[in-house]
């Protein structure tokens, strides 16, 4: 099995685990946790296709790997900004019982 | 496939079960910081010393402290009495482990595709400095620009209305 | 001899090490190192709190300890020892795992800020190319350390003053990478024996050290500021007020786990001062050209010791902040002052050689200072204070 | 009269012609800071202004300085800066800006002029609460003048003459609460579109023609030999070629602005502005941009001309010219309103410029035009001041007496009175109207223009004085009693008179220091000048003229004060003469009943089409589709209507079902999510396992 297989595994391994936690998780911070996790895993595959990609010279991967963390850290900002203030509308970061949306 | 890496490999899955089983959600934001320490070697392990870094500055530096701070704040860190996930958590991890098993399947379906060991490429962050400004300066703006906004909304989103906006 | 002298502890390296077969070599070297560095900085750690006791008692017109040994040098033994012979006391409420794990990462991510800092010629553990990010990486690492401790005790002074601790070391964290960045936008490189490189050379007998250039000064000014945040010193020492909360963060450590948290404090100190002075004050290099026989450590090591010297100077000098004035003084002060910095000094960069750049990179800085400072006069912003009780 | 050497024209463009641009571009930029400033800060407003306009004149100095060392070292200087506006396929618009005698001298006489009517407006202006808005438009007027003199191209010269149209149309409305301000305004702004509308004709046809429309371009400008060669070769219709026929359109644009004999019409009622308006837009500046248009395309218009003959464009000009010249300056006999005298006069000495044009060249034309715009300017401010001084009463024959009132302005504006009437020797008037005179003399056309400008002349001396004994002499008969004006208004007449008097100097026979400037040849100072056969005759004559002019004029209107209601001396003499040309001779009236009422009509036929026919129309289609709609009606209330409600009730039905779907839970929606990409995946990698 290549090395680049292996990378690939534990990447997709994570991202299972982020997609489970924001699947099963019942509070919000920690839903949003989950989906950094799945980015990071992602985060992986890029920069483990990009070392053993034909062209590491061109920095692909490596630069889009940059800015997906530059744009997680931005959108962890926002999505805890936004738990914040449901938290303080709703008193809850419970997902089960923020169910206003319902048709 | 070195030892190095099974054991990097290790700890951030390691880091990543444990930040989605555990109870206490700051434990659960520490494990974060963990795997993202996993992550960040798992980088370094892959010549990508920049990445590598860069990821340790921006989540261990910064998004976990966002985490814990948000944790405290929303007062998140003592556990609910009614457990700590959903009733449908079956299905849940029913999904998940059929995402995985997607991944996975396609992953050893193409192992032989795959290329093999290369060669260690030498990245200086020279090159990289001048690729961010010569062939990604679209993207660096923009990026630049979302940050910005990200920045002023998510003060906005969290402040408090009462003060309105006086902070 | 004189090349002898300087490289000394690297030929010393190579001799020891060549007594291994070679596929050990590089590993052992870096062994050797690491443990050096972590014995060499906690016998400076002693050396400083003795320095700092007696600074502090002249200052304070006392005379500081002087029971133990001559003018009390053996003082930080005897706490070692009772630091270590006392019991570890852990509250019944903690979070025993975390509190345990915090002091052990705070030093050791305290350590491995040091694993890139050039010390002397020759003499840096590993040479990134990206060094300073991964001093600011391990900088950044700090925080949660801090965190751990001050949530894992279950005590609201120590929560309290772990959450000041992040929310100061976080904004300063900001100001001190800005203020660093000016650096590598003329040097052109992270790496910072590249970095002391472009430093070392001479004209006139004086040094090319960035503190010299106006946008450098302005910087280490920033830089010198934002560091005494970073590491809680006074008087940025708000998360350790012992007038508000008892000891801040580590309150509910005592024996070892609280000597590791001082060790870390101090040791903190040293490779931020160090990382000062390779930034700005030109690492290993002389002061002037017809001292550079000087071995190169002396040098790193004498600059290390005088700004630590500030540091216990200002602490024996100035009264604490406010939090609202700290803040404040981060995001509305210095940070904006930090972007002007950045400005110039890209001007600096294109205008090239010659007086032009210096006439204008300094009169635009004055002119911001200048302006700032009569402006807050003249909106009674620096007026007497006035006082908000909790309620 | 010189020996006929002629310099050689250089063309590389030095720093001062590089940043020539500046000189316009800073007073526009100050009207457009001033647009933004609040109303009460006026002194902001005003030094802005007034800045603004001294750092154009001191450029302008510094471009004059330049050209006159070029002059004096031998060399014509004209250089030119262009620039690529439009890059449209093959064609390409281009724009630029030309340093040469002329623009020289007419950028120093605009910026000089402007700046102390902007001083003098300080004073005038200061009990208007709009004064940051005058200044605004005053100051974007300057700049879009200045622009118009430096102009390279036939565009970027159009662009900013329709700008100081504009211009023109804001302040003459400036008080637009009074209805015949708005009204004058609009009229000046239409009858002036009438000519530009030929301009424009003119304009594209050039571009077709020489498909550029710079002046001067390295030899491949529109007015440089080869292009006009081009346009000569090009036959246009009844016998004229396309440069002929070019050069009378230019002319009738030039003819609009300056208020020639058929498109003056607007120019007396413009008076209803601001008097520094119609000092410096309506007496010194703007109307005579016409006069420059001509002396900028004087090539064109001279094209092949043989040698000291003449072309039909001159001559037309000089026609107009001289038949406007005559018909102003009879009407101006007849009026009472001391603005509108002076209006009727300026029309008359931009038909002397004209004519001048026409017969004698550029310098002969130009040289009239500097002169004019000084004295004219004086007599327009002195005018100011005593409307100021009498408080806002504008009939000469409610004044009197004020001699000794404001004597500051009687001097000054007696000084500019002389000037243009004249007066032999001393004044600058009477030096650039015998260089007319005298080119009209040597004319080889026809001698009636001498006739006629000489009579003019007459008349010229006649009015004035008649005006002058009005305003200055017998006694007071106004309401309240008159004042002298403050410094700020009396030094810039100051200023202007000692203009007045001392520019005569450079236009002598003795010494045409002026006209070698701008043909670009030496000249020397020799008496010989007086020698020219014919000259002392004509100089006789025009002197002789002017004594008449005074005389006649002061004979019935001297020193005695007829009661504001008593008719006037000619009016008892020759009744009906004198209700011709209180009456402008009819031009109005015909007007009224010849076009205007042409529109009228015109309007009212379009009214009726629009209510009757189109609207009839209309209305039937509309009255159709109200049919069908009834039925449409009929049928929806009972087929449609019936199975549609059905359809809803079973669409809220199924839709409540589907509501159930939406749970409101973010967990749910991502599961979905992540089947449905799973489902995907698993899809495309089955196909491309194959």
């Amino acid at each position: 099995m290549t090395p680049l297989a292996g990378y690939l595994l534990v990447a997709a391994l994570l991202f299972s685990i982020g997609l489970a936690g924001a699947l099963t998780r019942r509070n919000a911070i920690l839903v949003l946790i989950g989906i950094e996790l799945m980015l990071n895993a992602a985060n992986l595959n890029l920069i483990a296709f990009w070392r053993y990609g034909p062209h590491p010279e061109a920095l692909t991967g490596m630069m889009f790997a940059i800015f997906s963390i530059a744009v997680a850290a931005a959108e962890a900002a926002v999505g805890l900004g936004l738990v914040i203030s449901i938290h303080r509308h709703a008193h809850t970061t419970d997902l089960n019982l923020m169910n206003r949306m319902k048709g | 496939m070195s030892l190095v890496f099974y054991l990097l490999a290790a700890l951030t899955v390691a880091g990543g079960l444990a930040a989605m089983l555990l109870k206490n959600t700051v434990h659960c934001a520490l494990a974060l910081t963990v795997a993202f320490a996993g992550l960040a070697l798992l980088y370094l392990d892959l010549d990508a010393q920049f990445a590598g870094f860069a990821q340790l500055l921006v989540y261990v530096g910064a998004v976990a402290i966002l985490v814990v701070f948000a944790i405290l704040l929303t007062k998140g860190s003592e556990t609910p009495k009614d457990g700590v996930f959903s009733h449908t958590w079956l299905a849940g991890l029913a999904v998940a482990a059929a995402v995985f098993a997607v991944l996975a399947w396609s992953i050893l379906q193409s192992v032989s595709r795959l290329p093999q060991a290369a060669k260690a490429p030498t990245v200086t962050v020279q090159q990289i400095g001048v690729a961010l400004i010569s062939r990604y300066v679209l993207p660096l703006e923009i990026v630049a620009v979302l940050l910005t906004v990200a920045l002023i909304g998510a003060v906005i989103v969290a402040m408090h209305e009462k003060e309105g906006g006086a902070q | 001899m004189i090349e002898t002298a300087d490289q000394i502890f690297v030929l010393l390296l190579h001799w020891l090490v060549s007594f291994l077969p070679a596929s050990w070599q590089p590993v052992a070297s870096a062994v050797l190192c690491a443990a050096v560095i972590v014995c060499l900085f906690p016998a400076l750690f002693a050396l400083t709190v003795w320095l700092e006791r007696k600074g502090l008692g002249r200052m304070q017109n006392r005379l500081g300890p002087n029971r133990v040994g001559p003018f009390g040098l053996l003082q930080p033994i005897a706490d070692g020892i009772k630091s270590l012979t006392k019991e570890d006391i852990v509250p019944f409420s903690a979070d025993a795992a975390v509190h345990f794990l915090a002091p052990i990462v705070l030093v050791v991510t305290v350590f491995m800020g040091f694993a890139v800092l050039p010390m002397g010629r020759n003499m840096v553990l590993v040479d990134l190319d990206a060094g300073l990010l991964f001093y600011f990486a391990m900088g950044a690492s700090t925080e949660l350390a801090v965190f751990m401790a001050g949530w894992s005790s279950r005590n609201k002074y120590s929560l309290l003053g772990a959450m000041r601790a992040v929310a100061q070391m976080i904004s300063y964290e900001v100001v001190l990478l800005l203020s660093s960045v000016v650096v590598v936008m003329i040097t052109g490189s992270l790496s910072l024996t590249r970095i002391v490189e472009a430093q070392s050379h001479y004209s006139w007998g004086l040094p090319h050290w960035y503190i010299f250039t106006p946008w450098g000064l302005a910087g280490f000014v920033m830089y010198a500021i934002a560091a005494t945040a970073e590491t809680n010193r006074s008087p940025f020492d708000l998360p350790e007020g012992e007038s508000e909360l008892v000891a801040g963060y580590h309150t509910e450590y005592s024996g070892f786990k609280f000597a590791l948290f001082f060790l870390g404090e101090y040791v903190a100190m040293f490779s931020i001062s160090g990382l000062g002075t390779t930034l700005f004050l030109g690492g290993w290099s002389a002061p002037f050209s017809f001292l550079t026989w000087v071995p190169s450590w002396i040098w790193f090591f004498s600059k290390l010791m005088l700004s630590i010297f500030v540091f216990i100077w200002l602490r024996g000098t100035l009264p604490r902040l406010r939090q609202d004035q700290l803040m404040n003084f981060a995001w509305k002060f210095v940070l904006p002052m930090c972007l002007l910095n950045l400005l110039v000094t890209g001007l600096w960069r294109f205008l090239g050689d010659g007086w032009l750049r210096w006439v204008i990179c300094s009169a635009i800085l004055l002119l911001a200072y200048a302006g700032i400072a009569l402006g807050e006069q003249r909106r009674k912003h620096i007026g007497p204070r006035s006082y908000r009780y909790a309620e | 009269m010189q020996q006929a050497i002629s310099f050689t024209p250089q063309f590389m463009a030095s720093p001062i012609a590089e940043i020539l641009w500046l000189i316009p571009a800073v007073p526009i930029v100050a009207a457009g800071v001033i647009a933004l400033m609040k109303q009460p800060r006026r002194k902001a407003a005003a030094t802005l202004a007034i800045g603004s306009l001294s750092f154009s004149l001191l450029l302008s100095l510094f471009a004059f300085g330049y050209v006159l060392s070029g002059w004096m070292s031998g060399v014509a200087t004209r250089e030119v800066v262009n620039f690529t506006w439009i890059q449209a396929g093959a064609s390409q618009v281009d724009l630029g800006w030309v340093l040469d005698p002329l623009s020289a001298v007419m950028l120093v006489m605009v910026s000089l002029v402007g700046l102390l009517i902007f001083i003098y407006s300080t004073g005038y202006m200061e009990h208007d609460e709009n004064y940051t808005r005058f200044f605004c438009f005053m100051s974007l007027f300057a700049g879009a003048m200045l622009g118009v003199v430096i102009a390279n191209s036939l565009l970027l010269l159009f662009m900013c003459w329709e700008l100081v149209g504009l211009t023109s149309y804001l302040l003459i409305g400036f008080w637009y609460q009074r209805p015949a301000a708005s009204a004058a305004a609009k009229k000046a702004f239409l009858v002036t579109r009438v000519g530009d509308v030929f301009f424009l004709l003119g304009i594209v046809w050039l571009f077709s023609q020489t498909g550029t429309l710079l002046f001067y371009n390295h030899g491949g400008g529109s007015l440089e030999p080869l292009a006009l060669a081009g346009l000569l070769a090009q036959p246009a219709a009844l016998g004229l070629t396309a440069a002929g026929a070019i050069g009378l359109l230019i002319f009738a644009g030039a003819a609009g602005k300056s208020g020639q004999f058929p498109l003056h019409v607007w120019l007396p009622d413009a008076m209803e502005g601001p008097t520094p308006v119609s000092a410096l837009i309506h007496a010194a500046t703007m109307v005579a941009a016409g006069v420059y248009l001509i002396a900028r395309v004087y090539p064109l218009m001279q094209a092949g001309a043989l040698a000291g003959g003449t072309t039909t464009a001159l001559t037309v000009v000089t026609w107009v010219g001289a038949s406007t010249a005559v018909f102003a300056s009879l009407i101006a006999v007849a009026q009472n309103d001391i603005k509108r005298i002076l209006a009727y006069s300026t029309i008359s000495q931009l038909g002397y410029m004209m004519a001048g044009l026409g017969m004698g060249g550029v310098a002969v034309g130009m040289f009239h035009l500097i002169t004019h715009a000084f004295f004219k300017a004086l007599l327009f401010m002195g005018a100011g001041s005593v409307i100021h001084g009498c408080n806002e009463e504008q009939d000469i024959r409610r004044m009197g007496g004020l001699r000794t009132k404001m004597p500051w302005t009687f001097g000054t504006y007696a000084v500019g009175m002389l000037a243009l009437c004249g007066f032999p020797l001393l004044f600058s008037g009477f030096w650039s109207k015998d260089g007319i005179l005298e080119a009209a003399q040597h004319w080889s056309v026809a001698r009636t223009p001498l006739y006629l400008l000489v009579f003019g002349a007459l008349l010229t001396a006649f009015y004035m004085t008649r005006q002058v004994a009005y305003v200055f002499f017998g006694r007071w008969k106004g309401g309240k009693s008159a004042h002298e004006s403050p410094a700020v208004m009396t030094a810039p007449l100051a200023i202007l008179a000692f203009f007045a008097i001392a520019l005569g100097a450079i236009g002598t026979p003795a010494w045409p220091w002026f006209r070698a400037f701008l043909d670009g040849r030496a000249t020397g100072f020799d008496m010989h000048g007086f020698a020219e056969p014919g000259l002392m005759a004509l100089m006789g004559v025009s002197t002789l003229v002017v004594f008449l002019g005074l005389g006649l004029g002061w004979l019935p209107y001297g020193n005695r004060s007829p009661e504001p209601e008593e008719p006037d001396v000619l009016e008892r003499a020759v009744p009906p003469l004198w209700a011709a040309l209180r009456d402008r001779l009819y031009v109005d009236q015909f007007y009224g009943v010849t076009v205007i009422a042409f529109y009228a009509w015109w309007a009212r036929v379009s009214d009726w089409l629009d209510r009757r026919v189109w609207g009839g129309a209309v209305a039937g289609v509309a009255w159709a589709f109200r049919l069908w709609a009834q039925l449409n009606r009929s049928l929806d209330n009972n087929i449609v209507d019936g199975s549609f409600d059905k359809g809803c009730e079973e669409l809220t039905v199924s839709g409540g079902l589907l509501a159930r779907v939406q749970t409101g839970r973010v967990q749910t929606y991502l599961r979905i999510l992540a089947l449905a990409v799973v489902a995907l995946a698993a899809i495309l990698i089955w196909s491309s396992r194959a």
